[in-house]
């Protein structure tokens, strides 16, 4: 089994009338996925790409049995159709699009674990399940099935990634981009669990990038909670940092943020550091991962 | 979008916030009359975008109005950390009987606003963070039920804040936490707020940035987000809506995904020196990828520059066109590197190639730098 | 407080529901000049705080100026169900191609927002709710949540309104649940929200309630919550902190806790006809009771006094002697039944009955009305 | 046993410097109530009644095992410290303050269910277990222990049909003012649930009144879930009622909320029906009730 996205997962696009989401709908289906229909309020009876088009979440999953939904919902609509969609008791949602406000994003955060819903993003390229389908933008191209998963929090570093990998003939088990913003719906952690869980994984790359605590708190729950081996790389070491203004932000992390700093904490749950994105085909020919 | 002191400390008044007297001016004539107005001593502040301001000779106390002439006229037009000082604000220097800090943040981990008190406000604020966290008091915050009076007295009580203050410290932190929700900020901080003498209180410092994608809904008359933007380059990078930080080096870069670029960096940094971070965020078009091209270019003297680009959200030829008609109306000669991957990823490579574009068309990253270091020592 | 359609318009408009064009006058003249300004036929709607205003003839159209003479000299100074209409506003006379309604109250039950939508909107909505409850949208909110534009359009889906009408009336209803909130209200109504022709919307009635308990720390200059009372016996409880309904009886009460009173009235009123409730509320002390009794006295013609109190927040004998001092100093002449029970019991009685107060000492009420019957009939 | 209130029952009182909130803490305690302190945000370390104040409910939970409070807060602070109540760990509270505003009452209400607290008020003269303690203001001559049940929406009315029984020889196991509120923290079933439960209560008498529906929603609750007798008066038969304003509340309540809707609904439930408060000896002494 992959994880999140499988053969049960029936998809629904919201904000599926837009320009992107055409084109992205059409390689989503043209890549295997089980999408059902979509979603953009006011045109409702629409088709696109032969999907239904539904005004409402609700109505779609009546009529399409969706129990899955990627977004591509312009950001100031997402918080409201977030809603939407968790009271049509969908319980895995990817939101694709970048911009949402942090102030939703939190709010966002605190409905669907109130509501034990499980969603990526925002601003991720979405899930990625080598030959049996996606839910997102990845580009299809760079992927191969295999037994690695891989987490990024950098969209396109995730594609680079399963790139290597897949010139390397190392497949990828499933592809999951944790989404750029400061507040992303889903943490490191939580998706490390289900790739610990998953028997079609054998061992996990994290990307990760400097700034924040993701990673030094994956390195605490790798420590607690997994036994599958864990290699990481970390972008932005030469990266300029921005100006900063004010305290808060230094006083509220336990972890200055540096990509030492994640070295440290990550070496110290037995994570193997890749120092280079190429690293990681050593890594993965010199253990026999495929 | 950050604020100036002198833009924050106009919305604390809004919501009851106690600050000093002042007025941000633009020239010495106007702070002269200010000063007069408010009584010497006063404080001149410079106004820039930029923490460690006071450690790098932004805040000077003047005592009389020649020396005020004196400091206004060197801090006008000075630069503080590399940016220019436009602004100074002229305020009132207040009695200092203790000094406090009250900051509110967005914990990126838990995706909830936290509060976070000490009674050793100050520049030195970070350091007693490290080495005695017990003086500050923190409260993660639930941003279902809000914020709550008795967390804020609950903090100060923790921290030994006498009972005479506790009442009026925890309504000023009650307050900016109102307008932390109402005006979505990422960061919004009073470093120090001053108790004065008769236990008063003045916010003597702001920090207030708000978030940028929140900023089109506010209903409050804001000031231009880009015109505060110093660095030219920096600022037609947020126009078009691209990051852009300029650097010391003379490589170009276009990256697709922040990450992506940090990875670029971090590889062409061992061996050269980047002369911009550019990342393009989804959706790459021809007229962005011109821009981007265009905006690049604007640094003068760049050896190369690198491109690395997924094709994700839109396919990656559109971008390409948008290179090849920059390359071909402005004759770029120096050698353009580009990994281009994702949809339509052949059709992109002979378009690239098609105006001298060296193209790269494997997944590392660590390639195509190899391809574009061997291309600079040619030169 | 509730309050006035134009003041609930006034409302409206600062959160931009749109309302008729329309001004409030207290005379003729004034109705006169601003008929011609919005352009005849006007309508003419009566100021009073009650429902079923327009069947009670409180909401007339006039097409001339002759007409909105009679008309408006007619409703000033008149009464509608009672209350003497001092106020009316002269409003423009929409086309009408479809009458909507939207409310917002709270379900006591669940502790919780309700939002109610119809397309069958006007004064028969209580019908319609009761013959075609498929016609009306229900949605309760989660306080914590807040409501959201999709449950607004959802219901207005299901209501079958037309994909052209659903943005603009979803927007309304988001206004009017945002004023709900911000002014803590126990109920926003529009009834009707009013389609016109073009698909524009107009709230062309507003029904608005703010929480008493709420009013002082509302921030907007409400009007005087005591003022727009009219019967003065009422208003004078509301500022002494009772609630005084007046009634057609001659028996007065006062009575301790609404459960109370109207458990005495529905005891009372079987035989003797009760000439007002009051309830005291918590918390009584000499000085109340005093006043409660100086309020009940204003009604001229009782034929007796029901005092019907327990001593549970204060000690009881506090009130009695508030009780006797209006007795005294007033030399009150009709007999007074007083079940007084609680702290202080005996010391309560005695000092009642110094003032010759009949006192009844068991718990049950009907013991005590009973006493008050044989008083009255003996008279 | 009692409900909600016992021998282990350890209650602050808030707000214990007011001047009623001293007095009525006296009673309370002369009662026999297990008070352990009180709490007054800046009046720490005075006593009252020799009980130490603290400024915070956290020191008093700290310093005494408190796990009750009863509230004697000033309207306009109850919901800042419900808030600071429940955030340290009481589970069980009495709100006696009247006009708490009704927005206030509803973010109250969500919080005690997110945290599983039991809190009943505003506007209730609280709890009395006869001879045990009380928390709140009702006055202890009108009760005298035994098994029957009170629940009872008005303060006062509680207190008559205590004092009807008590001078008939019956006593009470506990008696429970729910509040008088339009908005209260616990409804008329979940104080049922709990009387239903006590085997110390052998019959419950419901003091109810025109309005809302409280009483409907018992009496579906009766049905499915009460096997002890109940009984029921309703206050307001011939109360005049509020010139109304909006249909609002007319539409989504489901029954009208007259006394003989509720009267109605009642008696299906197999409820007896006092029409007049003294009717409950009646009542008490056919069943044999004590």
């Amino acid at each position: 089994m992959s994880i999140l996205l499988d053969e049960k997962t029936r998809v629904i696009v919201q904000g599926i009338t837009g320009k992107i989401a055409r084109v992205q709908t059409k390689w989503m289906l043209d890549y295997g996925t089980t999408i059902v229909g979509g979603v953009t309020p006011g045109k409702g009876g629409a088709t696109v790409e032969g999907l239904p088009v539904f005004d409402s979440v609700e109505e779609a999953v009546k009529e399409t049995g969706a129990n899955a939904s990627v977004f591509f919902v312009p950001a100031p609509f997402v918080l409201d159709a977030f809603y939407e969609t968790i009271d049509a008791a969908i319980k895995f949602i990817v939101i694709v699009p970048e911009h949402v406000p942090v102030h939703d994003v939190m709010k966002m955060r605190s409905y669907a674990i109130e509501n034990k819903v499980f969603a990526i993003g925002p601003t991720t390229p979405g899930i990625l399940v080598p030959g049996k389908g996606k839910m997102g933008i990845m580009p299809a191209s760079m992927f191969a099935p295999g037994r690695v998963g891989i987490i990024s929090r950098s969209g396109t570093l995730s594609y680079e990634f399963a790139g290597i990998l897949s010139e390397n003939n190392v497949g990828q088990s499933t592809v999951v981009g944790m989404g750029a913003d400061p507040i992303v719906l889903a943490n490191l952690p939580d998706i490390l669990e289900l790739f610990e869980k998953d028997d079609e994984t054998d061992a996990v790359i994290i990307v990760g990038e400097v700034g924040g605590e993701q990673e030094e708190r994956a390195a605490k729950y790798i420590t607690s909670h997994m036994k599958k081996p864990v290699a990481a790389y970390i972008a932005g070491r030469f990266s300029p940092q921005g100006k900063r203004m004010g305290h808060a932000g230094a006083i509220v992390r336990s972890s200055a943020g540096t990509v030492e700093a994640k070295w440290e904490a990550l070496a110290k749950a037995k994570v193997t550091i890749l120092e280079s994105p190429m690293d990681v085909s050593y890594w993965t020919s010199k253990h026999g991962f495929h | 979008m950050r604020l100036y002191e002198f833009e924050a400390a106009n919305l604390f008044k809004t919501k009851g916030i106690p600050v000093p007297r002042q007025k941000v001016v633009e020239t010495t004539e106007e702070a002269l009359s200010i000063a007069g107005e408010i009584g010497y001593p006063v404080l001149i502040k410079a106004q820039v975008l930029v923490g460690g301001r006071g450690l790098a000779g932004g805040i000077k106390t003047v005592s009389t109005p020649e020396e005020l002439e004196d400091t206004a006229g060197q801090m006008l037009g000075s630069e503080i950390k590399g940016l220019p000082v436009r602004k100074i604000l002229v305020s009132e220097k207040a009695d200092i009987s203790k000094e406090l800090y009250v900051g509110i943040t967005i914990d990126g981990y838990s995706g909830k606003p936290v509060v976070l008190v000490s009674t050793e406000g100050g520049v030195n604020i970070e350091k007693v963070a490290r080495t005695s966290p017990e003086k500050i008091g923190t409260a993660t915050i639930d941003p279902k039920f809000g914020f709550y009076p008795y967390q804020a007295r609950s903090l100060l009580r923790k921290l030994g804040l006498s009972k005479r203050l506790l009442g009026s410290c925890a309504d000023v932190i009650n307050r900016l936490y109102t307008l932390f929700t109402e005006f979505e900020a990422l960061i919004a901080e009073i470093n120090p707020l001053v108790v004065l003498p008769n236990e008063g209180l003045l916010a003597a410092d702001a920090v207030f940035e708000i978030d940028p994608s929140a900023v089109s809904r506010i209903k409050y008359p804001l000031p231009d987000r880009f015109e505060r933007i110093e660095n030219p380059m920096e600022r037609k990078g947020k126009e078009i809506g691209v990051t852009y930080v300029d650097l010391d080096g003379d490589i170009g870069l276009i990256s697709s995904g922040a990450g992506l670029g940090m990875a670029s960096m971090d590889i062409i940094g061992k061996i050269l020196r980047p002369g911009n971070f550019l990342e393009t965020g989804g959706g790459i078009t021809e007229e962005l990828l011109y821009k981007c091209m265009e905006l690049v270019m604007m640094k003068p003297n760049l050896k190369a520059i690198f491109i690395n680009i997924y094709g994700g959200i839109n396919p990656i030829h559109e971008g390409a066109k948008g290179v090849v008609r920059y390359i071909k109306e402005h004759q770029v000669k120096i050698p353009i590197v580009a990994k281009a991957l994702g949809n339509h990823q052949e059709e992109t490579w002979e378009i690239l190639r098609s105006a001298g574009v060296h193209v790269v068309t494997e997944a590392a990253t660590e390639k195509a730098v190899d391809r574009l270091i061997e291309l600079v020592r040619k030169r």
